[in-house]
């Protein structure tokens, strides 16, 4: 899958809750073959303190656009910058890169993507293709408040939404792995939040032999495989999150706690 | 075109412009963004005796135009270096250059060795100084005795261009650089990674797993430089500079303080086709200021 | 608020910041820009024995988050300082420090003697480590032994708080830390600059009269807080650290590898007044994070 | 004269010929007294490449308007990202910095203002302020070409001008020194410039006994006094050029060539 260099152009910039924005970024020409769980480097020019690139996941897709979409939470000054960016802007991205979530075997449709934060990002992305190849995949997605849940409309597009927040202020109250949804059964989890959350999904998955791929986050400088900074401890050892992940199945990870 | 060929011991670079070690894998993972054929030369990953696993993740921290890496010299070892990517990288047409790293004198020798049968590398990169592994290497490099020891002994086994990468973590760069030199380096490399430290202030908790690491980028190219000039004054083999290059301008900077050749390290992270633009801008400048050769610019610094 | 006071050797700062020598003149220049008696201290130009000139210009270069000055330690010698400076510093309500330079042991140890004469100066600066003159003391500060011999005598003259203030510029700093503490230094300040260089590559000149000069500003601050770190760990008195310290994070930062107080240099050249803000934010973080006192944070690293 | 740092608000950016720009800055509260030959440092928060405050001379004061004029040449990362504000951002300056340009005294009526380059800059507050104290100056202006000859109808405003360009395309070809102007007499030059221009001028002045002062543009870092950096050489030794100057009579000066 050849990765590119190029220059998008801000189409939108929605600013949403919580210290979160949608930018969507486009082109003339098609947009290379970009699968669910894959990500971009991109480059943040006009803040001193910034000097690597920026990890964002895909969020979605427009192919009739041309559209990549990028959720961002604010953190630092780099997402502050970006926040800031206006229509027509011009931004340097470095896609697709990584691998992606795997397709269900066709033994696999009972489907669930639990989401935790910001990390609820590449599941809308994943959530849409699973539904375009016929799937009705159910989303359960957590966050510390009502306010923390992000894109809520958009994910009932492509199927059935839970929820879970710490305060009890939207849906069940307590973290998504105290879901009454989880009684359920389940042939694949995908998951993509907070580390103790996925951590906890993975340990439940296991628990009930359920198939179970984490989408990690893990500090990036190359994003190509090339400086070796974004291990994860694996039962192969060491391998970089950014080219033999960011996805991974559960039973390839040893987890660190 | 001007002329940008250039030499390093037995070593002729079709240009000067060569990607770092680490910085650059072993330039198959950037022929999406470049035809690296196209590139003086490639310095593949630190390649050691027996294969490492690195260091516990998190391995990279950002700081002021730089960064510090705290990777350890992860590779899968020589053997397999041999077996399984040497054979893939013989297709391509520059000089790949194999940084070799140890923990003990004898890993260098048996090393080098073993790189030494290799026909299609024409030179390794004697890395006795990465500060990120307990025995890196960092004591034999801010040592000059046990500097020129290891360089004496690895040159008894290997018979193409030696380059000896120095640590920029000492006192006196300068008396390492020719006590290599005296016992028969090829060339020296410099700068390897300053040693460097961040800490998150919220949590308290250092940044890398291993508190401190190895600072590289912009930041440091003032002290790299100044250590390329001091030592291109000390010694008489060619020196290969880096540390900070992120375009052209940098590149002559260095060329000026007297580098024969330069190396683009931490910039690739950010632009992965930099080493590209640094060899179009370089021959841009010899044109623009009517130079025919690379060789018109190397130490020519006006200092009256 | 938080209790800030800290203490070095005699000298009991009401808060731990510093502003750095040769980057606050002697307090006054910057008057109309914040109070001065809300500092902990100052630390004033450096001063030797006699007058000195300094360098020619260009004195200056900008380099990537940082700059090169070649300034040499010019200041009217300490005569000068102690008639007529000095008697308008006595109506502030702040430390001021005298940082102490020199080209020979008996410079050091003249100043050193005049300044202890002065009641309202409650310590010195040795600055055994200025890489910007011929004789700058930079060559005290890279040798162990000139720099125990050279604090050894001073101490011999200087009854008060005397604190030695440490080069980067070596292989082994903790050495020549524990050197200084073991002839009765009262604490250690690190670091002075690092030697670097910068060149025009239009002009094919270097951008310093003096070819080389010191590093300073954020692009030096993961070196800096290594050297702290690792001096802290070392020595029993308490370390002053610097180096490019620009708001209240990087300060706790430094505190939280071990310094007792710290210094803000260059970042006064960008915001005038940045020492009044960090001491607003360390008294912040320290409610925020429920400690009551400054000591809560000092070497409170956590490495497990 | 207190010095201040504060932020003021851009009121008009307006591009000239040759890379040049015209920032006039604002705010609500009336400017401190701003003397002709005092200068500014300001903040450039967005260029990863720019450290330190950048110098730029006080082109005028509009006090209805509590405005200062910044005259800029684009010549690295800084001009440039100054030539792309708008109005309404907010710039923060330290300001007014160093010392002026001396009046005349009561002997000297007749007055050149000599500039070149971006140097015209001070010249044409100066020149509003000796308008405004009943002389007439006389301006003499350089450039390479008709292009580098910037704000020509605002300084017409204040006296006679004249032009010397090496090209001959506007006023007289040649050097500034080798205007006719020059042959008649004057009490008192004032320069900036290019120094090889202002080395010329004041040698002339030396030469025919003409009372000179010269705004210097040596390299600053902190633009108070503190760092040192900043030095000319005169016969009391090395002197701040940020306090002790930018204006320097040539008596003091010991030019270094
Ligand atoms: C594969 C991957 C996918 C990601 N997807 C998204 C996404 O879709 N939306 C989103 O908002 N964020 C995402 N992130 C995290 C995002 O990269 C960081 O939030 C961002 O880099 C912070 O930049 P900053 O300059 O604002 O903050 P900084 O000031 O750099 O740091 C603020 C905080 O963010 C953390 N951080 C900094 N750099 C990174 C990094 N490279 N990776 C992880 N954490 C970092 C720091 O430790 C710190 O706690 C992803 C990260 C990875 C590795
Ligand atoms: C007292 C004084 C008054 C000035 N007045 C004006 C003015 O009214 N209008 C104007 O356009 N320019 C003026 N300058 C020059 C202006 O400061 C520089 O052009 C500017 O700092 C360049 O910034 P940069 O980031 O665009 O360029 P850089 O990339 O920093 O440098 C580009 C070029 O400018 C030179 N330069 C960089 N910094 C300085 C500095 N601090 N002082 C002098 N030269 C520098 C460099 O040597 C280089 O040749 C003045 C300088 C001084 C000292
Ligand atoms: C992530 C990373 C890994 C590195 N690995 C090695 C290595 O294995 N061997 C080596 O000699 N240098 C290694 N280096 C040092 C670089 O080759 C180079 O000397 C240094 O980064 C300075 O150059 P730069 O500022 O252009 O990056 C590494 C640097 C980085 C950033
Ligand atoms: C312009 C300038 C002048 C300096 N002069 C002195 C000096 O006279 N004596 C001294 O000990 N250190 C001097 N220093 C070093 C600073 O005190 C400080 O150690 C160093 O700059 C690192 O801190 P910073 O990065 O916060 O500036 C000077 C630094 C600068 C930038
Ligand atoms: S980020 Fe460089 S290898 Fe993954
Ligand atoms: S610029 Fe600092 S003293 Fe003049």
């Amino acid at each position: 899958m050849k990765k590119i260099i190029g220059d998008l152009v801000v189409s939108e910039n929605i600013p949403l809750k919580n210290n979160h924005f949608l930018l969507k970024l486009t082109q003339a020409e098609p947009l290379p073959h970009i699968l669910p769980g894959q990500f971009v480097q991109l480059k943040i020019d006009d803040t001193p303190s910034v000097f690597l690139r920026r990890t964002f996941s895909i969020n979605y897709v427009d192919r009739k656009k041309n559209e990549i979409w990028l959720l961002i939470q604010v953190v630092g000054d780099g997402t502050r910058s970006l926040s800031n960016c206006k229509i027509g802007d011009s931004l340097n991205l470095i896609y697709p890169l990584g691998n992606s979530f795997s397709m269900p075997t066709s033994s696999q449709s009972r489907l669930l993507l639990v989401g935790g934060g910001v990390g609820v990002a590449p599941l809308l992305f994943l959530g849409a293709i699973l539904a375009e190849k016929g799937f009705s995949p159910s989303f359960l997605l957590g966050a510390r408040n009502i306010d923390g849940l992000i894109e809520l409309e958009k994910f009932q597009q492509f199927g059935d939404v839970y929820i879970a927040t710490e305060d009890g202020s939207a849906g069940e109250i307590g973290f998504v792995t105290d879901h009454s949804i989880l009684k359920n059964s389940f042939d694949k989890i995908y998951t993509c939040g907070p580390t103790p959350m996925m951590q906890a999904i993975s340990q439940f998955a296991e628990n009930q032999f359920i198939d179970c791929e984490v989408s990690l986050e893990n500090k990036m400088a190359c994003g190509i495989g090339a400086c070796l900074c974004c291990v994860t401890q694996t039962h192969q050892g060491n391998q970089c999150v950014c080219t033999d992940g960011p996805v991974f199945n559960t039973k390839e990870l040893a987890w660190q706690i | 075109m001007a002329n940008l060929t250039t030499k390093i011991g037995d070593l002729t670079l079709k240009n000067p412009v060569i990607t770092a070690s680490g910085t650059f894998g072993y330039g198959e993972e950037y022929l999406d963004f470049l035809d690296i054929n196209q590139l003086g030369g490639i310095c593949v990953k630190g390649t050691t005796l027996h294969r490492r696993e690195g260091n516990p993740y998190p391995r990279m921290a950002e700081t002021p135009s730089g960064m510090l890496n705290a990777v350890g010299l992860q590779n899968k070892g020589v053997d397999y270096f041999i077996n399984t990517i040497y054979p893939r990288l013989t297709v391509f047409e520059t000089a790949f250059i194999v940084n070799v790293s140890g923990s003990t004198l004898e890993d260098y020798i048996e090393t080098a060795e073993k790189i030494n049968s290799l026909s299609f590398i024409p030179a390794i990169e004697l890395n006795i100084s990465c500060p990120n592994v307990k025995q890196g290497g960092m004591a034999f490099g801010v040592d000059k005795d046990m500097a020129a020891e290891v360089v004496k002994e690895v040159r008894k086994v290997y018979h193409k261009t030696l380059i000896v990468k120095l640590s920029p973590n000492v006192t006196d760069i300068v008396s390492i650089a020719e006590a290599v030199e005296h016992v028969g380096a090829d060339a020296v490399s410099l700068i390897n990674t300053l040693l460097g430290m961040a800490i998150d202030a919220e949590t308290q908790k250092p940044l890398l797993s291993t508190i401190t690491g190895g600072l590289s980028g912009p930041c440091v190219k003032p002290i790299a430089l100044r250590m390329v000039w001091q030592v291109a004054h000390a010694v008489k083999i060619p020196v290969v500079g880096m540390g900070g290059i992120s375009n052209a301008r940098d590149a002559i900077e260095f060329f000026l303080a007297g580098a024969t050749a330069i190396e683009v390290g931490t910039a690739n992270f950010i632009d992965p086709a930099v080493s590209l633009q640094v060899i179009q801008g370089v021959n841009d400048y010899l044109q623009r200021h009517h130079c025919e050769s690379i060789n018109d610019i190397i130490g020519a610094l006006k200092t009256v």
